[in-house]
């Protein structure tokens, strides 16, 4: 036996196979985590709030600041410490995953249903639609970033509608875009020309043969812009534009504990925490549907 | 000392560099930005106001050396210092001074609103202001109104104006750095330091850090929490100065639920503030006692409203109050959220319904004066040290702003307004603060002093009579 | 290729007319206006509509549009009513400060990721390739606030290394530039690395190899220039994203550049700026994409001859 | 001299949806001086693997095992820098799409000179030769074109200026994988005439990977011909294509249609070609073997000479002569 | 009926946009693919289509099923004219089926055979079999009874592309295609994707279904051996224009224009007992 050239050296296969599929199973275990935690993230957001009690306003001004693990007033343990109100940061963390979640997903909703529309009909019809809508992308394309959200949701009365809206106004480009130019190749599909040739409906062309595979991608795209907006509404609520403040969310809460970084880190860095797993468990899974859909393609 | 390289080379002299959060905007203090934060601390380096406040109804000289006052309280005659100048050397008339007046009237600052129907008149040495109805306040209003050439304009401020006070402009961007330089030609004492620069750092952290490395000197706008902070380094000092702020939570008495004033009163009554300025404000806060600050020309000391919410409850119960209304408990800064949501959370504890609402700042004044609220927080300032500027202005029916209207109000304050004697003002102001506290028009918890840290190495800071910084007797040293 | 550019120009005018109209419309439709913010709970009704005659805003909306457009074709945005100054100078005044922050940190990003995507996307699925991932994905996961906070906390306070915040010398830079460039590494890192992935598969890499040319030699010579013609295209659309996080660092670090200058203007509704801002933002992510159309028609012979690849 | 490069056994193990599968299975052939090989055999029958094997370039994934012997060396135990020596200069590769085998970015001419410029040849001199490799491959104008990008040739140049890239560095063996697939047929016939003049002035072995019996019949001198991923049949091409000793052969001779005379359709072949990853059990060819007996569907037929340089690995070879 | 049965072809004209000329984003230079080709395809009769890759062969097929408008000249079928239809009115192409040459991707790989099959009556009620709209059990039996008539197992209607070989996949679109019984089929490079045991299969099928039916089928394909094994008439198509037509016979034994010559001559046989 030799290797020769690029070939890595694997040890000869025969031996191999049952460590082979211990390891593949370990891997596909080490894969799942991401999912697993994504999981946990969406059970807390559904039923965190049925189990744990907390209010918003329902702070106990004795026990601000408290490090993590510290006993409350009332004689409860706060389990991620307190901010500086006294409100118990485990609640807090778990309510706002609420809110958060909450928000990734509408914005993600209106804006893969927007961007899937416009950018569907756009590359399959071409012509003159095509042009309108690709000019729109480009104009809204010229905007800096969040700087669009920024500006309304700095210039509305805060709400959450404006959070979405503001988030979405961008965010549905993204997905436009890919399923423009995937319908414009799948256009190019024998598949879809045999339709047409057989004098199929167009809206069943595109419900047919070209939505279902832009799904796929789309959902892969949907998870990146899911955390994508999940920071956003962050970086908003640091920049004092954000939810109202009734409303618990990670976003808030990082914010209003950025001035505690130094003397109760806790406020800021749980729910950061919580928010970077967040994003860091939905990239990886963004990252294998990508990959998934890729291959595929 | 910007970073730790440059330091100051003469025996006394020295550089600082302060920082608040607030950003300079312009340096025109008869601007239309006049009272915002940044302008009025540099204009307080920069000019000098005809006289100020050194306490409630005194007042001292500044470029002026003397005034009168006309027995109807309608003609104020001003004569300035004998050969005081600009910082270029020219010499301050009476003319100059009536001219900064011209402009701050019509500069539609709030400011101007003072100066409704006010003529001037000036010579070289003096200056003459007429008033078309007594205005005994008129002195303590005036001392914002600070003296800039004749023949500025607007755009005279965009970079080294002409100045009148301590400092002179070196460099200056908008929103950006102002740096400072003593003025060789200001008629008082010259100021310790060669160099003053003002920036903003937004971000409390960062500025509270580069207070800790050195990079600032002074630094404002810290929260009570940081003082905490700050209180294990010793290269660090807290200075506080009591301002003519008071925490000011007005009842809308125009909205059914809160017409009755035992409702209003027992909702004060059901919130524990000296707890929460123990927690929230232990360095910044003081229990108030009145609907004015101690500083204020006018103030006149209440009893306490004592923390009872079992009598708070049973007060509502009598009065009728329906627990089911939600009352809208509106504000725009994000510095009372914790306030909010902490009243919101006592009077919850009693039973009573209230919804904070964060209002965008536009949404927020349009619904404050359109009296689209139930409770509402603000930090209610004295311009000038006079209560005229406070419950003069706001506490009238005509005002509209309290939701509150009593004729008998408007006469005491008519009388407090008009009236020539410092006595009988003075007396019909307690009056007034005496029927505004037990009316309960709002809930006034507290009164509220500016923070400021500084290094140790800074010597000689005292904010002035509005709890303002002031640079020109700071020393430092290296 | 004279009437080529003209047509990429009209495309670019075209999109800031765009930008230029869709700022106009949000701030009209914004609840309040310029004259009740700029006056203040003190002033009485009678003021607010003087001013609103002065400024025009009583005109019908769409006089005040073809106004509003036609002096924002000579570069005039109006006067900024806090800075009592033309918002073109104000925010030209501000703009190097922001092109030096995000020139320095799209330099940083453009090395740092490129290195990293290279090093991922010459094997993929291998160890280097999920380490540079996990790394990448980490670094997109932060909030660029959060790591500025820290960052200052580290550098400044604790190890009192760095300035904190503020402009000046370029030692003030240095935080800044950094927590503006880590998440757009990560970004330039994870392009790059499919890109290469991709290109590494191109039979003409084969052809290569079939040469005896060194993996080093294939990979710099054959895979590299093509490998970074897609990265140019993508980054190039993420200027935008790169200067919306500056709007956020700079308001952290204190950084004068027009995303402080934005913030403040929204916060005090002087529609003058925040409408120049919108506009040279968008202008500068137009011109970016046009000089990187630009550099890919150098890099790449097919784009040049106009060949649809 | 080691004038033939000889293939033992050669064993390519690839991982497919079951595990590790032997796609190409025990391949063995000689490619001799001055003669062409053709390799034949349908989409997948691991036709490429087995010629990029020669020079180490299979996926990064696959196990390789067996000979390749140049001379007395085994190119599948050298080491990395030794095959990239041998790349190029002593066997070079002719790919199958001359548009995606050239690198779009760089010029014709870099491209044909580059393999001279790793042996200190400047890029000066590099480029006179490419573009006198460029007018030995019939490029027309040949020294104005070598500062062209691949996007201005027309395929059929793009192809040549391949040819010339793979001449470049004066090798011996040439594997060419179907290089004349994605060309027009009249393009095909000059290309085809082209690799066949160079190999005799130039005395090159050329290793030829086809799908199309009809090129192979004219260019190729030996033929192996494949299926999943085993040698079925082998020897002198001409004796394979006339008188086939396996019925795999036999069948792809009689389903290419004449062009000059009008045939009628041949019957056809049942079935469709076997998976090398899911080979059937015996000989692989017998689901559609019009013969197939018991022992066919049960034992593995060894490839064995029938005639005199004739080799079939079928059972029934010897009833076939 | 008329004279005009069958399709005909007169001066057709196809333009592409084609790629931008030059610079960053230049004007389209258009690209004349077809120039004023005349062509006709007489019922029952089997036209080749060959020529070099380019030529225009596949926008002919392209233009006739309206995948592409034409820009002069007209195409009609059965007397009735083909251009300018609007979508809707694509039934009226109902009459002419294509078979695409790539066999996997001519196929949605989400569809099973028997849904891709069906989707033909799905689009055109009128001329569906009776109630295989609503039955499954005679939609279930139309299916096989096509998938038979193309020499497929029943069991092949509940699988996808994935799961069926690249003849398979041939024989289903053959399938689909008859499944509205069309009058003309078109075939562009229907077999050229195949390896040779499985071309010789579809190519059989396909001449088995034209006689049974009695198709007229447009053959587009660039293997010469095909074209005589299948084709009543040949057309020659270079650079978009009809260099000639010809009967099978007299093109191959007597081709007139240089480039069929060269054509010819470029074209091998197996050298094989020769
Ligand atoms: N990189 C790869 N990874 C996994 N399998 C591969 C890879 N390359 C080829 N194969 C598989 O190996 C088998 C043989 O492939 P090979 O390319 O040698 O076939 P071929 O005879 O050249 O076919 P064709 O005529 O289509 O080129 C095929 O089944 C193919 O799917
Ligand atoms: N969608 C398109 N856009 C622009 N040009 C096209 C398009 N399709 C084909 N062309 C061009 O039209 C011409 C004719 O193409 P067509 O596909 O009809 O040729 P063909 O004879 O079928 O070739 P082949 O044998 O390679 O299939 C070619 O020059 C081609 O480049
Ligand atoms: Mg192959
Ligand atoms: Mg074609
Ligand atoms: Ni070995």
């Amino acid at each position: 036996m030799t290797t020769m050239g690029l070939v890595q050296n694997p040890a000869p296969p025969t031996p191999l196979v049952p460590a082979r599929t211990r390891r593949a199973t370990v891997r596909r275990v080490v894969a799942a985590v991401p999912i697993i935690i994504f999981g946990l993230y969406v059970v807390a957001a559904i039923i965190g709030p049925l189990l744990i009690d907390y209010s918003p306003v329902g702070g106990e001004l004795d026990d601000r600041l408290l490090a993590p693990g510290s006993v409350l007033s009332d004689g409860s343990t706060a389990l991620f410490g307190t901010d500086a109100l006294g409100r118990d940061l485990f609640g807090q963390v778990v309510y706002g995953a609420r809110t958060s979640v909450f928000i990734g997903t509408l914005v993600v909703l209106i804006s893969a249903l927007a961007g899937i529309t416009v950018g569907t009909v756009a590359g399959y019809r071409g012509g003159k639609t095509d042009l309108v809508a690709s000019r729109i992308i480009d104009v809204l394309l010229a905007f800096p970033g969040i700087l669009l959200a920024i500006v309304i949701a700095g210039v509305f009365d805060r709400s959450l509608a404006i959070v979405v809206i503001a988030l979405s106004v961008t965010n549905w480009i993204g997905f436009a875009r890919l399923s423009r130019s995937m319908a414009m190749t799948l256009r190019e599909r024998d598949w879809v020309k045999s339709a047409t040739v057989m004098g199929v409906r167009r809206r069943r062309i595109l419900a047919r043969h070209i939505l279902p595979f832009i799904a796929g991608p789309t959902f892969a795209l949907a998870t990146t812009e899911f955390a994508g907006a999940i920071l956003a509404e962050a970086s908003l609520s640091f920049l004092g534009l954000g939810l109202p403040s009734a409303s618990v969310s990670w976003g808030q809460t990082i914010a209003a504990g950025k001035e505690y970084l130094a003397s109760a880190w806790w406020i800021s860095a749980i729910p950061g925490i919580a928010l970077a797993l967040l994003v860091i468990c939905v990239g990886f899974t963004g990252d294998r549907l990508t990959r998934y859909f890729g291959r595929k393609q | 000392d910007d970073d730790t390289s440059d330091s100051g080379g003469e025996a006394g002299g020295g550089e600082i560099a302060v920082a608040g959060q607030f950003p300079t905007e312009s340096i025109d203090p008869n601007g239309p930005l006049a009272i915002d934060g940044g302008t009025r601390v540099a204009s307080i380096q920069l000019y000098s106001p005809l006289l100020e406040t050194i306490g409630p109804g005194e007042f001292d000289p500044r470029a002026a050396e003397s005034w009168e006052i006309n027995d109807t309280a309608t003609e104020f005659t001003f004569t300035l210092r004998a050969g005081i100048t600009f910082s270029d050397g020219s010499p301050i008339t009476g003319h100059d001074v009536a001219a900064s007046f011209e402009r701050t009237v019509a500069s539609d600052s709030p400011f101007s609103a003072n100066f409704v129907d006010v003529s001037v008149a000036a010579t070289d040495t003096t200056v003459t202001f007429t008033t078309a109805a007594p205005d005994p306040a008129l002195p303590a209003k005036l001392t914002g109104l600070m003296i800039t050439p004749a023949g500025a304009t607007e755009d005279s401020y965009l970079d080294t104006p002409v100045t009148s006070g301590p400092f002179q402009v070196e460099s200056f961007t908008p929103g950006g750095d102002l740096v400072m330089v003593p003025n060789e030609h200001y008629w008082g004492d010259q100021p310790q330091v060669d160099q003053l620069t003002i920036r903003s750092i937004p971000e409390v952290a960062a500025r509270v850090t580069a207070l800790e490395t050195g990079e600032l000197d002074v630094i404002w706008g810290i929260s009570d929490d940081q003082v905490t902070q700050l209180g294990g380094n010793t290269e660090v000092e807290v200075v506080s100065a009591v301002g003519s702020a008071v925490t000011t939570m007005w009842m809308n008495a125009s909205t059914p639920a809160l017409e009755k004033a035992e409702v209003r009163r027992a909702l004060w009554q059901a919130v524990d503030f000296e707890k929460k300025i123990d927690a929230l404000y232990p360095e910044s806060g003081e229990p108030a006692d009145s609907v004015l600050a101690p500083t204020v020309f006018g103030y006149a000391p209440q009893e306490p409203v004592v923390y009872d919410p079992d009598a708070a409850r049973q007060a509502l119960i009598d009065a009728g109050f329906d627990f089911d209304t939600t009352l809208r408990f509106h504000f725009s800064q994000a510095q009372f959220r914790q306030w909010v949501d902490s009243v919101v959370a006592d009077l919850a504890a009693i039973g009573v319904h209230a919804e904070a609402l964060e209002k965008e700042q536009a949404v927020y004044t349009e619904d404050l004066l359109a009296l689209n609220w139930d409770i509402n927080i603000q930090q209610v300032g004295t311009l000038g040290l006079d209560a005229s500027y406070n419950l003069g202005r706001l506490y009238t029916c005509a005002a509209e702003r309290t939701g509150y209207c009593n004729p008998e109000l408007d006469e005491m304050l008519r009388r407090a307004g008009t009236s020539v004697d410092p006595a009988e003002r003075e007396a019909a102001y307690a009056e007034a603060t005496e029927l505004i506290w037990t009316e309960a028009v709002g809930m006034y918890p507290m009164f509220v002093k500016n923070l400021f840290a500084t290094r140790t190495s800074v010597s000689g800071f005292e904010p002035d009579g509005e709890g303002l910084p002031r640079f020109d007797t700071v020393s430092v040293d290296e | 290729m004279l009437p080529q550019l003209i047509r990429r120009l009209g495309l670019m005018i075209f999109t800031v007319w765009g930008a230029v109209s869709l700022t106009f419309v949000i701030l009209r439709l914004a609840p309040g206006d310029q004259a009740t913010v700029q006056l203040g709970p003190d002033a009485t009704a009678a003021d607010v509509s003087a001013l609103r005659e002065e400024l025009g805003l009583d005109r019908p909306m769409l006089v005040q549009y073809l106004d509003y457009l036609g002096s924002a074709i000579t570069g005039d945005f109006g006067e900024s009513y806090r800075f009592r100054d033309s918002a073109t100078a104000v925010i030209l005044d501000r703009f190097p400060a922001t092109v030096l922050l995000a020139g320095t940190a799209t330099a940083l990003a453009l090395t740092i990721g490129l290195l990293l995507g290279v090093l991922a996307g010459r094997a993929p699925g291998g160890l280097t390739d999920r380490a540079i991932s996990g790394i990448t994905l980490v670094m997109q996961a932060i909030p660029s606030f959060w790591s500025g906070i820290m960052l200052i906390l580290l550098m400044a306070l604790t190890l009192r290394l760095l300035p904190s915040a503020g402009s000046g010398d370029l030692r003030h830079l240095v935080l800044p530039a950094i927590t503006l460039a880590i998440p757009f590494t990560a970004l330039v890192a994870r392009i790059t690395r499919s890109s290469v992935a991709e290109v590494t598969a191109e039979p003409y890499i084969m052809t290569a190899r079939s040469k005896g040319l060194s993996e080093r030699l294939v990979l710099s010579r054959h895979a590299l220039r093509n490998s970074v013609i897609p990265v140019v295209t993508i980054v190039s659309l993420h200027i935008g994203t790169l200067m919306g996080g500056a709007v956020i660092v700079e308001q952290v670090f204190a950084w004068e550049g027009v995303g402080s200058l934005l913030v403040g203007a929204v916060g005090n509704r002087d529609y003058a700026i925040v409408q120049g801002t919108t506009v040279l933002l968008a202008i500068v992510v137009v011109t970016m994409n046009l000089l990187a159309d630009v550099l890919n028609a150098r890099l790449d012979p097919r784009i040049r001859a106009g060949v649809t690849s | 001299m080691n004038d033939t490069l000889r293939v033992r056994d050669l064993t390519i193990l690839l991982p497919g949806p079951r595990g590790m599968a032997d796609v190409v299975d025990g391949v063995s052939f000689d490619m001799v001086e001055g003669r062409t090989t053709g390799l034949i055999g349908e989409s997948g029958s691991g036709k490429s693997l087995t010629a990029m094997a020669l020079v180490g370039l299979i996926p990064e994934t696959g196990v390789v095992s067996g000979q390749v012997l140049l001379g007395e060396e085994n190119l599948l135990e050298a080491g990395r820098a030794r095959i990239r020596q041998v790349r190029g200069t002593e066997i070079s590769v002719v790919f199958q799409d001359p548009s995606t085998a050239l690198n779009p970015t760089m010029t014709i001419g870099d491209q044909v000179g580059e393999i001279l410029r790793g042996r200190r040849v400047s890029r000066g001199q590099a480029r006179v030769r490419a573009a006198e490799l460029l007018d030995h491959v019939g490029i027309p104008d040949a020294a104005a074109r070598v500062g062209a990008y691949p996007h201005e040739f027309s395929g059929g140049m793009r192809q040549r200026a391949m040819i010339a890239l793979a001449l470049a560095g004066r090798p011996r063996f040439i594997l060419a994988d179907e290089p004349t697939t994605a060309l027009d047929v009249t393009v095909q016939a000059r290309i085809l005439a082209l690799l066949g003049r160079l190999r005799d002035e130039d005395h090159l072995s050329m290793l030829l990977v086809s799908h199309d019996l009809r090129v192979m019949s004219h260019v190729a001198d030996d033929l192996v011909v494949m299926y999943a991923g085993r040698v079925c049949e082998r020897g002198g091409a001409r004796a394979v294509l006339n008188r086939p000793l396996h019925p795999y052969t036999d069948a792809l001779v009689r389903s290419v249609p004449s062009v000059h005379v009008r045939s009628a359709i041949a019957d056809p072949l049942p079935g469709s070609p076997a998976n090398p990853f899911d080979r059937p059990a015996g000989c692989p060819f017998n689901p559609r073997c019009p013969r197939a007996e018991d022992r066919c569907r049960t034992e593995v037929p060894a490839l064995r000479e029938i005639a005199p340089g004739r080799l079939s690995a079928c059972h029934l070879a010897e009833e076939l002569t | 009926m008329t004279a005009a049965a069958g399709l005909r072809i007169t001066d057709l004209t196809v333009t592409y946009p084609g790629p931008r000329a030059g610079g960053l984003v230049g004007r389209r230079t258009p690209i004349t693919a077809v120039d004023a080709v005349s062509l006709e395809v007489a019922p029952d009769e089997t036209l080749a289509l060959v020529g070099e890759s380019g030529s225009g062969k596949s926008t002919i097929a392209r233009a006739v099923v309206g995948l592409v408008a034409a820009s002069a000249g007209s195409i009609d079928f059965d007397g009735a004219s083909l251009l300018n239809l609007r979508p809707r009115d694509q039934w009226a192409r109902r009459n002419i089926a294509m078979i695409f040459q790539d066999p996997r991707s001519a196929l949605n790989p989400r569809l099973s055979a028997a849904a891709s099959i069906g989707e033909a009556w799905e689009a055109h009620p009128d001329v569906a079999p009776e109630g295989v709209r609503r039955d499954q059990r005679r939609r279930r039996a139309a299916v096989v009874d096509l998938l038979a008539q193309v020499g497929l197992d029943p069991d092949v209607a509940g699988k996808r592309p994935t799961a069926l070989s690249g003849g398979q996949c041939q024989r289903v679109s053959i399938a689909r295609a008859l499944a509205l019984s069309p009058k003309l089929l078109i075939c562009d490079e229907a077999v050229s994707a195949l390896d040779v045991s499985v071309q010789a299969q579809v190519l059989q099928l396909l001449v088995g279904v034209r006689e049974a039916r009695s198709l007229s089928m447009l053959f587009i394909t660039h293997d010469l051996g095909v074209v005589r094994q299948v084709a009543d008439r040949v057309a020659v198509m270079r650079r978009g224009e009809l260099v000639e037509s010809a009967d099978v016979h007299t093109l191959f034994t007597a081709p007139q224009h240089d480039y069929t010559q060269e054509l010819l001559a470029a074209a091998v046989d197996l050298d094989v007992r020769s």
